[in-house]
């Protein structure tokens, strides 16, 4: 991640890496190099999302079928559940900026519970799935949807664009205890907090990624 | 030399005692590097070798094709070699080369900094490349891959040869590459020197930038793509399989979304090699320095938007092919405006003779020719006959090895100096630049014709008629291979007793020449302020002629 | 000029009406490529000399493009590449919009080989198309396993075979004759032999064929079937009955055992050594012959006491024995069968 | 300094110090979005304008997430340069998907997956007031069919 390489010491200020010449330019590049990974990490899904709306245009009954058969109540909590946690990233990196270091390290374990929270009703969807047999290409044997025609394309798209997305908060949830390590030891203070910004931007795609599937996989 | 002052052409050339191939010694003052210079030489090596690798399947490839019938090996071998071909040639020489080796090495020098923005992200690069090249070439070990360079389904999700481990190599080769591109980028927004604007950076940080824009915007979606395609083979998920309701077509709009401007992300770097080797040659300010700069950002953006003249008679509507065809001919236009202007500059120029002049001339012409070649396919009427025929082969190669190896050999030479702090023997490099002109053109004119002719694509076995041209392809290759082993040969031996090349043998007023060659580890001894346009050669408060055409 | 031009460039003979309009487009687009690049390429050669270094240090003037000049840069490359589109993309429709009265012809992709089947009840055949010429004829294209590509240089036509779904192109055929058919996209091991041939005949000779065919379609097939085929009994069993009653079981095993003749599990595309030592492929030609005249290629270490079955066994029978000879194959990885690529077609929809 | 856009970012770090009440407002919205797209959601809408249900969907997403962006992401203060790489990841996601349906949109239906083939020959749909096609008037023989 661009956030570790922020921690080269030299005189001028305790988190100067020596080829930068002030703080604001090493700001500057850390944030611009977050954002261009953000891009890249769009560009990733951007490929599901094409995916998605190929296969819906071909398959338009299908999709609205099989779009019933998944529990809304669930998704619907999940979408709260991402979106409070990224409320409670927010504060946190607001907490750090102002040196409320308890506070922040509250707020940031709050939201690892909301990640491990998403996790835990994700697998209680897929457990129903697996057992149901909405699944993907060969496995597909359920059987209220098997009048429609390639209805194992839906649960491909569905279990391709979760799974990279459940991949993407385990990933943001270890990208916060990194994140909180530091807040604890103390190495990310009122004057030094960039890290902390990029880590919850990283956690904040996660939500925005999840704003976007959420009423293309559950409410079409 | 605070003032960017005119090379001294008398003092002795010295060769500093202390620079950073000697500052730290041991395999692990490499290996945990966080030079870019080092990154830079340690990307050289490995690129090297890839080539010798993929050059080596290339001439399995030319020999099978002597005779129309089976020569040296079966049909499934040769299926395996021209992929094997295509993924080490593209994946691991073509994309990383100039911005691993030269980018790394001489991008922070031309911007007067220390070191690029993320030095440890650069160092994560190098190490994904290594993982991404052995899990590639590791494809031979499990059988061979044999779905071409294209992986398109359903043969690749249905034949029996494993693609996995390749598959696995090009996704990790992707993030390789777009943290390369992202290093890049904040490099050169953040860590340009005082005094340097952007309409101050020499030609080469500009197809840098614009190269690593590609990079981060497209590599993405070939990750993806090549995720997808490892789990329809592994796991037979259906997302292409017309059984199970997908589309093959699909795929290939995943795939060239990518590879499209990934040619632009091949052939981009070794434009600005050019633009910058032919300033240094004419000893003249460039010819349009804002038409160059600009044309290499309109080549990077509007080449994300051609990908479908891969696809003409692939089963794309009509409407769609028409919609790619005018597009494609705009990026033409933008290696148009390039081409003018190299040959712009070099009017009224005083233009030094040596080989990479050689190399420039062969380079102009390989660039026009493969390049129309490039727009004749892109009309979609002519397309019918030559898509995926030799015609369509010749035209990627002039484009690949006629413009970028070729601008990767003008590179070497140009900053081999730089680098290692010596000189090669200027003979010799004419010597092998002419074979290496005269080769190409022996290898892949005739496959012009042979496509003409109408021979397909990956053919293990073709009809007699095409014989002749193809035994003659195959004699200019291996005059091509003759000319690369003399490159080899001189080269290493100027790196051991070549003599001293001082810090400015071709008395070139790019901000690298600044400093010694090789350069310290800090890259500049005291800070760079720029105040001058780059390439501009006239001697500080002298009068010269201002001529515009 | 025409004459000239095509055999400049080594292109095939101009044996549709798509033909010329294409090859006019290209003789324009290439001209005008090679003058550019030679152009520049000898620009920079003569600046080369005219402009060479005289002394060291030499000061060169400062050159700077006008507004003028960066126009004339655009547009001029602009104006050709733009007019190549309009008169490139006038011909692909034309291309692409079949006449109303053609001749419609399915096509089946399949590795390694090409089938056809006639509109109205028409025969089907096995790599050879027989069409009429001047009159337009549409190809309805589709694949049974991967992706192939209907290529016939001399018509100058390509068209992608997908499999799931239907492609479709056409050609008037100008110029009777026998014409080649090449896979163009990439499809496996054999994808380099898979040809086949369209056969064009004058328009009445044509029609006389085909009453024929119809006519003969009910007790006797032209050439194979599907595998899976509808005809009487799939050919495969056709020719494993003739194998059995005219006795060449006897010679040869079906499973691999070594026996008085050579075995025929595998033995299509097999590299076989003769007696006189040359290596030899087992296709379809050299079967039909050795059943034809079976002590000119022995192979090495059997004795040549096969009897000839020449005017014993009629074509469609030699036919039927090589496609049964084709379909013994172990699972080897050389030629596993495409069995999983094989598409059953999902659930009709009902049209949104 | 060449860097001009750096100092500016430096001035917006101070701007940061206020309260977090914008945080919670613009949670509230985000909840309300929720709420509202759940509704319309289960609603069919076909009849306001076809196809509505994805466009309002896709519209409230789109409300949402650029919220996200601005207030959470703190775009506000971010350097301009910032933007332009988001906004342009964006820009490609739309161009390859209007990429791929300038393509789908304009085939002949019969060269869609789903029109599902039969092994031997393709039933000849007639499109309206199309070409007439010679086996238009006969679907292919019987034994054509598997």
């Amino acid at each position: 991640m661009s956030s570790s390489d922020e921690h080269a010491h030299s005189a001028r200020h305790p988190h100067l890496a020596e080829h930068f010449e002030t703080i604001q330019q090493q700001d500057y590049a850390a944030r611009l190099g977050m954002w261009l990974f953000l891009g890249t990490e769009v560009l990733l899904f951007a490929g599901l999302f094409l995916g998605y709306t190929v296969y819906r245009h071909f398959y338009h009954a299908t999709w609205h079928a099989c779009s019933q058969a998944l529990s809304l109540s669930l998704g619907a909590t999940n979408t709260v559940i991402l979106i409070s946690s990224s409320l409670t990233v927010a504060l946190a990196y607001w907490a750090v900026k102002v040196g409320k270091r308890n506070l922040a390290l509250g707020l940031l374990a709050f939201t690892i519970l909301c990640a491990i929270a998403f996790l835990c009703i994700k697998y209680v969807e897929y457990s129903h799935k697996f057992h149901v047999g909405e699944l993907p290409g060969k496995w597909f044997r359920a059987e209220e949807l098997m009048q429609y025609p390639a209805a194992n394309m839906y649960f491909t798209i569905y279990f391709l664009a979760t799974g990279l997305h459940a991949f993407h908060v385990i990933v943001g949830m270890s990208v916060l205890l990194w994140v909180a390590k530091g807040i604890w030891k103390g190495r990310y203070t009122p004057d030094y907090f960039v890290p902390v910004e990029l880590g919850a931007l990283y956690w904040h795609l996660v939500d925005l990624v999840w704003i976007f599937l959420f009423p293309l996989l559950y409410l079409i | 030399m605070t003032q960017q002052s005119q090379p001294s052409a008398d003092s002795p050339a010295v060769y500093p005692a202390v620079n950073y191939l000697n500052a730290d010694r041991g395999v692990k003052s490499w290996l945990l590097t966080l030079d870019h210079k080092r990154i830079g030489i340690m990307y050289f090596a490995s690129v090297l070798v890839m080539f010798l690798v993929g050059g080596i399947f290339a001439m399995a490839v030319r020999l099978e094709l002597l005779t129309p019938g089976p020569t040296i090996m079966g049909a499934n071998t040769y299926n395996r070699m021209f992929t094997l071909h295509g993924i080490v040639m593209i994946f691991l020489f073509m994309i990383p080369a100039i911005p691993g080796v030269f980018g790394n090495f001489c991008m922070p020098l031309m911007l007067g900094a220390k070191d690029v923005a993320f030095p440890r992200l650069n160092l994560l690069s190098l190490y994904l490349y290594w993982t991404g090249a052995i899990l590639a070439i590791s494809a031979i070990i499990f059988g061979g891959i044999d779905t071409g360079w294209t992986f398109y389904p359903p043969y690749s999700t249905t034949t029996p040869m494993t693609a996995f481990p390749a598959l696995v190599g090009i996704f990790i080769l992707g993030f390789s590459s777009i943290v390369t591109g992202l290093n890049f980028i904040v490099t050169i927004h953040t860590l340009r020197a005082p005094g340097m604007t952007w309409m101050r950076m020499q030609l080469f940080v500009w197809a840098i930038y614009a190269t690593s824009i590609i990079q981060v915007l497209a590599t993405p979606v070939i990750g993806l793509t090549v995720m997808l395609a490892g789990i329809e083979k592994v796991a037979g998920f259906g997302l292409f399989d017309s059984a199970k309701g997908g589309d093959p077509v699909l795929f290939q709009h995943f795939f060239w979304f990518y590879s499209h401007p990934a040619v632009y992300i091949m052939v981009l770097p070794s434009m600005g090699v050019v633009s910058d080797a032919i300033a240094a040659v004419a000893r003249k300010n460039v010819f349009g320095y804002q038409m160059i700069a600009y044309s290499s950002l309109g080549i990077a953006f509007v080449g994300f938007f051609a990908w479908g003249h891969h696809m003409f008679v692939s089963g794309q509507s009509p409407f769609d092919n028409g919609a790619f065809a005018v597009i494609s001919m705009f990026v033409g236009v933008f290696t148009a405006i390039k081409v003018f202007n190299w040959v712009g500059t070099l009017y009224r120029g005083a233009i030094a003779i040596n080989a990479m002049f050689v190399y420039i001339c062969g380079f102009l012409f390989f660039v026009v020719f493969g390049g129309m070649t490039g727009i004749a396919v892109a009309t979609i009427s002519l397309d019918i006959h030559w898509h995926d025929t030799y015609f369509v082969v010749a035209h990627f190669h002039f484009i690949m090895v006629g413009a970028v190896i070729m601008g990767f050999l003008i590179a070497i030479h140009y900053w081999f100096p730089k680098m290692f702090g010596r000189m090669y023997h200027e003979g010799w490099a004419m010597v092998s630049a002419s074979f290496i002109v005269l080769g190409f053109i022996a290898t892949f004119i005739p496959q012009f014709l042979v496509g003409n002719a109408g021979m397909p694509r990956r053919y293990y076995m073709y009809p007699e008629r095409f014989q002749a041209m193809n035994v003659a392809s195959t004699a200019g290759s291996s005059l091509l291979a003759f000319g690369f082993i003399i490159i080899a040969i001189y080269l290493i031996y100027a790196l051991v007793r070549g003599e001293i090349a001082g810090d400015n043998p071709w008395k070139s007023m790019g901000v690298e020449w600044q400093t010694t060659s090789p350069p310290d580890k800090h890259n500049f001894a005291k800070p760079v302020v720029i105040t001058k346009d780059p390439h501009s050669y006239q001697k500080p408060g002298e009068e010269v002629e201002h001529v515009v055409i | 000029m025409n004459e000239l031009m095509r055999n400049l460039l080594w292109l095939p003979p101009q044996a549709s009406t798509l033909a010329p309009k294409i090859d006019n487009l290209h003789y324009f687009v290439i001209t005008v490529t090679m003058a550019a690049s030679i152009l520049t390429g000898v620009l920079a050669f003569v600046f080369f000399f005219k402009y060479r270094e005289r002394h060291a240090g030499q000061s060169t003037p400062i050159v700077l493009p006008s507004v003028k000049f960066e126009i004339a840069v655009i547009g001029v490359p602009l104006f050709f590449f733009l007019l190549w589109f309009v008169q490139g993309f006038q011909d692909y429709i034309w291309y692409t919009t079949p006449p109303k009265n053609t001749m419609d012809v399915y096509v089946m992709g399949k590795k390694w080989m090409w089938k056809f089947s006639y509109a109205g009840g028409g025969p089907n055949a096995i790599g050879t198309l027989h069409v009429p010429a001047n009159r337009p004829v549409r190809l309805l294209m589709t694949s049974r396993d991967v992706l192939h590509s209907f290529y016939v240089p001399d018509f100058r036509v390509k068209q992608d075979v997908v499999p799931g779904r239907y492609t479709e192109t056409w050609f008037e055929a100008t110029m009777p004759g026998r014409y080649q058919i090449m896979c163009a996209e990439y499809c496996g091991t054999w994808h380099s032999q898979m040809w086949g041939e369209v056969v064009v005949m004058p328009g009445p000779e044509f029609d006389a064929w085909m009453v024929e065919q119809k006519a003969g379609l009910a007790e006797r097939v032209d050439t194979a079937g599907d595998d899976g085929g509808d005809m009487r009994g799939s050919i495969v069993e056709y020719g494993k009955k003739i194998a059995m009653t005219e006795g060449c079981v006897r010679c040869h095993s079906l499973d691999g055992q070594p026996h008085i003749g050579p075995t025929w599990l595998d033995l299509y595309q097999r590299r076989e050594t003769l007696e006189s030592g040359e290596a030899v492929i087992a296709d379809e030609a050299y079967l039909t012959d050795s059943m034809i005249d079976p002590r000119g290629k022995v192979v090495k270490g059997f004795k040549p006491i096969m009897p000839t079955y020449k005017g014993r066994l009629a074509a469609p029978e030699a036919a039927a024995l090589v496609e049964f000879i084709k379909s013994l194959r172990s699972t080897s990885l050389e030629n596993l069968p495409s069995k999983e690529a094989t598409y059953d077609p999902a659930k009709p929809t009902q049209r949104r | 300094m060449a860097q001009a856009t750096t100092t500016e970012s430096a001035h917006a770090k101070d701007a940061h110090h206020h309260g977090t009440k914008s945080y919670w407002v613009v949670w509230v919205i985000l909840l309300a979005c929720t709420g509202l797209t759940v509704f319309t959601g289960q609603h069919d809408l076909s009849h306001v304008f076809p196809s509505a249900n994805i466009t309002i969907a896709l519209i409230i997403a789109t409300i949402k997430a650029s919220l996200v962006v601005w207030y959470f992401m703190h775009m506000r203060e971010a350097a301009g340069t910032n933007r332009i790489v988001f906004v342009t990841s964006f820009v490609f996601l739309l161009v390859m998907i209007f990429g791929v349906f300038g393509d789908l949109w304009t085939r002949s239906p019969m060269t869609l997956p789903y029109h599902t083939p039969t092994t031997e020959g393709p039933e000849i749909e007639v499109p309206e007031g199309g070409a007439h096609h010679a086996p238009a008037h006969h679907s292919p023989s019987p034994e054509h069919h598997e």
